[in-house]
């Protein structure tokens, strides 16, 4: 793990050694580590599953695995990509370690705080694998009654359970964000001055701490009717599963916004970095952020068009999803006006943001499909939105998540990865991603609905596409994890600022030194002024 | 293998609508991306770092740039906002002469009643032309019947009706999925819609094995459940008369009124305390698992059957 | 940091105010007031909510990011009640089942 | 303040700078938390307006089944620890080490009363068969269904509420004993504060759950 080069100078990976040393750290640096390690492991377990649907699918009579074990691998994939992957992602691994990095601070407000939001995800991931190694759970991750209640005969109590404690992880995660960013931030730091990493993350937190209890207790009623009979959705006590429609869809719509907002945050600082420019409309892609999150809480109705929600809340919902797109499409647009007369370097995070960019202008431009009334009702619950949603989720948030990888790469450990291996992986994945998930708008369209295990003939063609795709996409992903490893020993010992950034974070060596700054930082100038760092200093070729 | 369908059939009065309404949102999004992805190209090579110490000028952002972009969007999409919801606007209304048929989902399949007395299973067939109208229930879960040919799906939900409805344009065998996922063989509660010419309909409605009416069955469970000891016709019985119920609006004894429709009357005979009918004592026994959603929908039928549908109730739709 | 220290009195005080609305809940509910009923207990229930804050819990002392806080915290409180009555309260109006 | 050095205050943890610095965070922290579970609560308020809309009338004939007098004690009881609370604070900003340690002692005695209370209230509802679940048995409603999504409210309600007076109880006794090392004092007083505002919160939900479960038009009743 410790590169050998750096041990003369004291960081933090060579404090100390030893297990012990990590498990109960409180530096922010090291928990986003051990972040990252727990949710990759999420990854590839969520990964091999997506394999094997896809696998799957290539026929349409579904030969390889029975209904039952197909059922369980869509859920599982979702339960683990969504609950223990996308959300903690980009705020729980680059926002742990660069947010207070980024407003100059030594550490999060609440550092044991932080470990046990740790803890809290790894116990709660605990819970799913124990119930994915113990026949699985078969309901779908949005988990609709009264079939999670009283139908499911699968174990839907350990992954819900696993669930709830994962949402305190992340309530907690918000939390320290939201007291950080207000009461830790260095001398001069305003709010103005802040990286839009840090604005977007604050976005998000406001999220996490908003939306997340609103699971939880929902959860906890779902949990009651299955276990005690406390039957609040049964139908047949006069219940109303749509009740709990709304209320899972409060948080889980949102948390969409806590998947993707950071990767926004993500992306400004790439863009500006390698296009050496302040952002296009600073003020504004702020906003946007925070407009984001809390328009984000009014559109859930959306999910449930066809659900027999009233006509008029359809109504009421579809407006207020076109509302919400906009301050999407006005981040895209100030992107992209940022490359104007810039100085756009081709380093492989650049390389990630314009896929980025791509991928989430078409998972947007398809949301305006399924917020459109006429529309939705053909194509929800069908492949156009599994398409839609992939690209927003995928397309956006992972793209954005491996774009920061490889741009905090350097910094988090000390060494380069090796360049023309990353350039190829991102590559590679842009082309699988569209190759996998393009075609399943078309299937959407065409009527193929979502979750099925066996589908009519005429939709082989189209499917056997995607899986093609897929496989394309997995090389994609498996690349990153073997040359990032390889990097730790024979990656090129980093500077402190490789690329020429401007935050704070780049002002204090590669890696980091226990508290971060050996001086706590003042800061006098807007973020994002070049004029203030040397040029990159890595010739990629 | 082999076939490559890019589009489904149109095959219902909303087809079309539905698809120009995508083909303007095609429109709409091929427009935006070309433009983003020409921008990304076009800069990207335009203005690629030839040196590493380049130092571009500053641009703080332009006000008229970002008032543009966010009005122009915002238009277009309240656009796309009063179009989609138009249709979803009709989809959700069905006409008042539209051809009445009963759908009960259940893990996993699809039971079907018409009003003449014809049931299937995970078939339907119906007349090209003619408005139909489905009305549905669940015995258990969530279920969702989507008919793609169609562009129109509703869920179906227990212990309350839904509705759905459309007007096949073309005769045909068009697939029926259940689109909400249902549990182990979600993806096997398929099954087809026969759209048939009306004089092929005719002829497949008098064929097979008739058992009487939809509303002669409920007759008959009527008679079975001792229904008739109290609900008699005229207004003598313990219980109030149906006749002339359906579609009628009904005092209650909170004061409240209601109007019967099929989920009143649902619910009357579930949980018939529920609404009390003015003038009336709450001396009638709850049928919940005397009688199964079919049957339900079968007494529904009869009791709709006893009277003429008021023509006011109808126009207001 | 300058602390606002409030007198024993003014606690006692704010303490018998939350007392006599509780007993005039009470016998609130006994009286007919129709739908006012919910109303008026809601209406008392605010009171006391915004004794306990604003005295015990100090929020009249409070920086000007708590207030703000806690009015959020009640606007997302209103956003997840008023939205889904959206849905609840206008089902039927159109005159469909399950629309 | 920023002459505080770090050697002087041992309290004060090495992410920040300041004490005032430290204090700030802690209540903001409190405070958000506190956020949390009002959209905790409000999950159950939404369920129970929902269903109170909808079957008013059965509403309010199980809500009569519940002892009112018994719920209006129970909310003075939690009223007066709010105050023994808040007087702790008190004398925790004033330095007076004894009262603190005294007035969370009574805070904890009154909260073990409501606790108490509640247990009695609830064991009532077993011996009625008012538990939901297949010994379901409410008498003089037709219909049972809703009258159990009343209790089955009830007890959701009632029960999270208890959850958090238990840990608020378990917070207090872990107070009591640092206060009693004489931990606490003028300068240094901020878990005191923190935990007063839970309990305050605490009592807050119990403020909104006695009129919405027990005092549904009561008058219809009587």
């Amino acid at each position: 793990m410790i590169p050998a080069a750096a041990v003369e100078r004291e960081n933090y990976l060579n404090a100390s050694y030893g297990l012990k040393s990590w498990l109960l750290t409180k530096d922010h640096k090291r928990i986003g580590l051990l972040y990252l390690f727990t949710i990759t492991l999420f990854f590839f377990i969520g990964g091999a599953m997506a394999t094997m649907i896809r696998v799957e699918l290539l026929t349409p009579q579904g030969g390889m695995v029975s209904s039952e074990t197909y059922n369980k691998l869509f859920t599982m994939h979702g339960v683990a990509m969504i609950f223990f992957f996308l959300i903690p992602s980009i705020p729980a691994v680059l926002g742990n370690f660069f947010l207070p990095m980024m407003i100059g601070a030594r550490d999060l407000a609440f550092p044991r705080l932080n470990l046990l939001s740790w803890y809290l995800l790894v116990i709660g991931g605990l819970f799913a694998l124990f119930a994915m190694l113990a026949g699985g759970v078969d309901t779908g991750w949005t988990f609709y009654t009264p079939y999670s209640t009283t139908y499911s005969n699968s174990w839907v109590i350990a992954t819900a359970l696993g669930i709830f404690v994962a949402g305190f992880s992340s309530i907690l995660t918000g939390l320290n964000f939201i007291v950080t960013v207000h009461r830790m931030r260095a001398p001069g730091m305003t709010w103005f001055r802040l990286p839009l990493f840090v604005w977007a993350h604050y976005a998000t937190a406001l999220i996490q701490v908003l939306g997340t209890p609103v699971l939880a207790v929902t959860i906890v009623l779902l949990l009651c009717e299955r276990l005690l009979h406390i039957g609040i959705f049964d139908p047949a006590l006069g219940g109303d599963p749509v009740l709990f429609q709304h209320m899972f869809w409060f948080y889980s719509h949102p948390a969409v916004y806590i998947m993707v907002l950071p990767a926004m945050g993500v992306i400004s600082e790439l863009i500006s970095t390698f296009s050496r420019k302040a952002i296009f409309g600073y003020k504004i892609v702020a906003f946007s952020s925070v407009a984001i999150a809390v328009l984000g809480f009014l559109v859930w109705g959306h999910h449930m068009f066809v659900s027999t929600q009233s006509l008029y809340a359809g109504m009421v919902f579809s407006f207020l999803s076109y509302c919400v797109a906009i301050p999407s499409a006005i981040k895209v647009f100030n992107w992209t006006a940022t490359l104007y007369k810039g100085s756009i370097s081709y380093a492989t995070p650049m390389l990630y943001a314009f896929g980025f960019i791509g991928l989430f202008t078409i998972g947007g431009l398809t949301g305006l499909f399924v917020a459109c009334l006429g529309i939705d009702v053909h194509v929800t619950d069908t492949y156009f939105v599994v398409a839609h949603f992939h690209y927003i989720m995928v397309g956006g948030a992972i793209m954005a998540y491996l774009g920061g990888l490889h741009y905090w790469w350097p910094k988090m450990t000390g060494r380069m990865y090796p360049e023309t291996w990353a350039r190829l992986s991102a590559g590679i994945i842009f082309l699988g991603f569209n190759l996998t998930f393009f075609p399943q708008f078309i299937l959407g369209y065409l009527g193929m609905p979502r979750r099925y295990h066996v589908y009519p003939p005429e939709f082989q063609v189209l499917n056997v596409m995607s899986t093609a795709g897929a496989s394309v996409l997995a090389v994609g992903y498996l690349m990153p994890m073997v040359y990032f490893i390889w990097s730790l020993r024979y990656g090129k010992v980093a500077p402190a600022n490789p690329w020429g950034a401007t935050g704070l974070e780049w002002k204090t060596a590669s890696p980091p030194p226990l508290h971060n700054f050996d001086e706590t930082p003042i800061v006098t100038h807007a973020a994002y002024d070049y004029s203030t760092v040397p040029g990159e200093v890595i010739d990629f070729g | 293998m082999g076939k490559l369908p890019l589009f489904p059939e149109q095959a219902s009065t909303f087809a079309p609508d539905v698809d120009h309404l995508l083909f303007f949102l095609l429109a709409v999004a091929a427009f935006f991306t070309l433009l983003i992805f020409g921008a990304i190209f076009y800069f990207a090579i335009r203005y690629r770092r030839r040196s590493h110490q380049e130092l571009p000028a500053v641009q703080h952002g332009a006000m008229t740039l970002e008032i543009l972009w966010t009005a122009i969007p915002f238009a277009l999409t309240m656009v796309m906002f009063l179009w989609g919801a138009s249709i979803y606007f009709r989809e959700a209304r069905p006409p008042a002469d539209a051809l009445q048929i009963y759908v009960v989902g259940k893990q996993w399949m699809w039971k079907m009643q018409h009003m003449e007395g014809k049931r299937e299973i995970n078939e339907l067939h119906i007349p090209l032309g003619r408005a139909v109208k489905l009305t549905m229930t669940s015995e258990d879960v969530v279920h969702n019947f989507f008919v793609p040919a169609f562009r129109t799906k509703q869920d179906v939900v227990p212990g309350k009706y839904s509705t759905i409805w459309f007007q096949p344009t073309k005769a045909g065998k068009y697939h029926l999925f259940c689109a909400a996922y249902c549990g182990t063989r979600h993806s096997a509660m398929t099954g087809w819609i026969y759209v048939m010419e009306p004089r092929d309909y005719a002829n497949w409605m008098r064929g097979g094995e008739s058992t009487g009416s939809l509303a002669d069955d409920g007759a008959k469970l009527f008679q079975d459940l001792a229904c008739a000891n109290c609900h008699k016709a005229d207004n003598h019985g313990r219980c109030p008369s149906l006749v002339g119920l359906f579609g009628s609006t009904v005092k209650l004894t909170t004061g409240g009124t209601v109007t019967a429709d099929e989920a009143y009357i649902r619910e009357s005979i579930l949980q018939p305390n529920a609404k009390i009918v003015a003038g009336y004592a709450p001396v009638m026994p709850t049928f919940q698992g005397l009688v199964t959603e079919e049957g339900v929908l079968q007494l529904v039928e009869y009791i709709k059957s006893l009277g003429p549908r008021p023509a006011v109730a109808e126009g207001a739709r | 940091m300058t602390e606002h220290i409030d007198s024993a009195r003014t606690y006692i005080l704010v303490f018998l105010a939350l007392i006599s609305l509780t007993v005039l809940t009470t016998a609130v509910a006994f009286v007919n007031l129709g739908n006012f009923s919910v109303v008026a207990a809601l209406a008392i229930a605010v009171c006391k909510m915004l004794l306990v804050a604003l005295f015990f819990m100090h929020v009249r002392h409070s920086t000007q990011l708590t207030k703000l806080v806690l009015a959020g915290a009640m606007v997302w409180l209103a956003i997840l009640i008023l939205l889904t009555l959206t849905d609840f309260a206008t089902r039927g109006l159109a005159g469909v089942p399950g629309r | 303040m920023a002459s505080h050095s770090q050697a002087e205050t041992p309290a004060l943890r090495e992410q920040f700078n300041t004490e005032a610095q430290q204090k700030d965070a802690s209540t903001l922290g409190m405070w958000i938390f506190l956020v949390t579970e009002i959209m905790f609560f409000g999950g159950l308020f939404l369920a129970y307006t929902v269903y109170r809309r909808w079957y008013a009338d059965i509403f309010a004939v199980t809500s009569s089944s519940l002892n009112v007098y018994i719920g209006a004690a129970n909310t003075v009881v939690l009223l007066c620890s709010s105050l023994t609370m808040v007087l702790a604070v008190r004398a925790a900003q004033l330095g007076r080490r004894k009262a603190i340690v005294i007035f969370l002692i009574l805070t904890l005695l009154l909260g073990g009363v409501f606790l108490g209370v509640k247990a009695y209230e609830w064991n009532q509802k077993y011996v009625e068969h008012h538990i939901p679940g297949p010994d379901f048995h409410f008498e003089g409603v037709v219909q049972q269904g809703p009258a159990q999504l009343f209790f089955s409210l009830y007890f959701a309600m009632t029960g999270l509420h208890a959850l958090h007076m238990v840990i608020g109880a378990g917070l207090l006794i872990w107070l009591i004993a640092q206060a009693g090392r004489g931990r606490f004092s003028a300068t240094y007083m901020t878990p005191v504060d923190v935990v007063g505002l839970y309990w305050h919160f605490v009592d807050i939900i119990w403020i909104f759950l006695f009129p919405l479960l027990y005092l549904i038009d009561r008058h219809l009743g009587k």
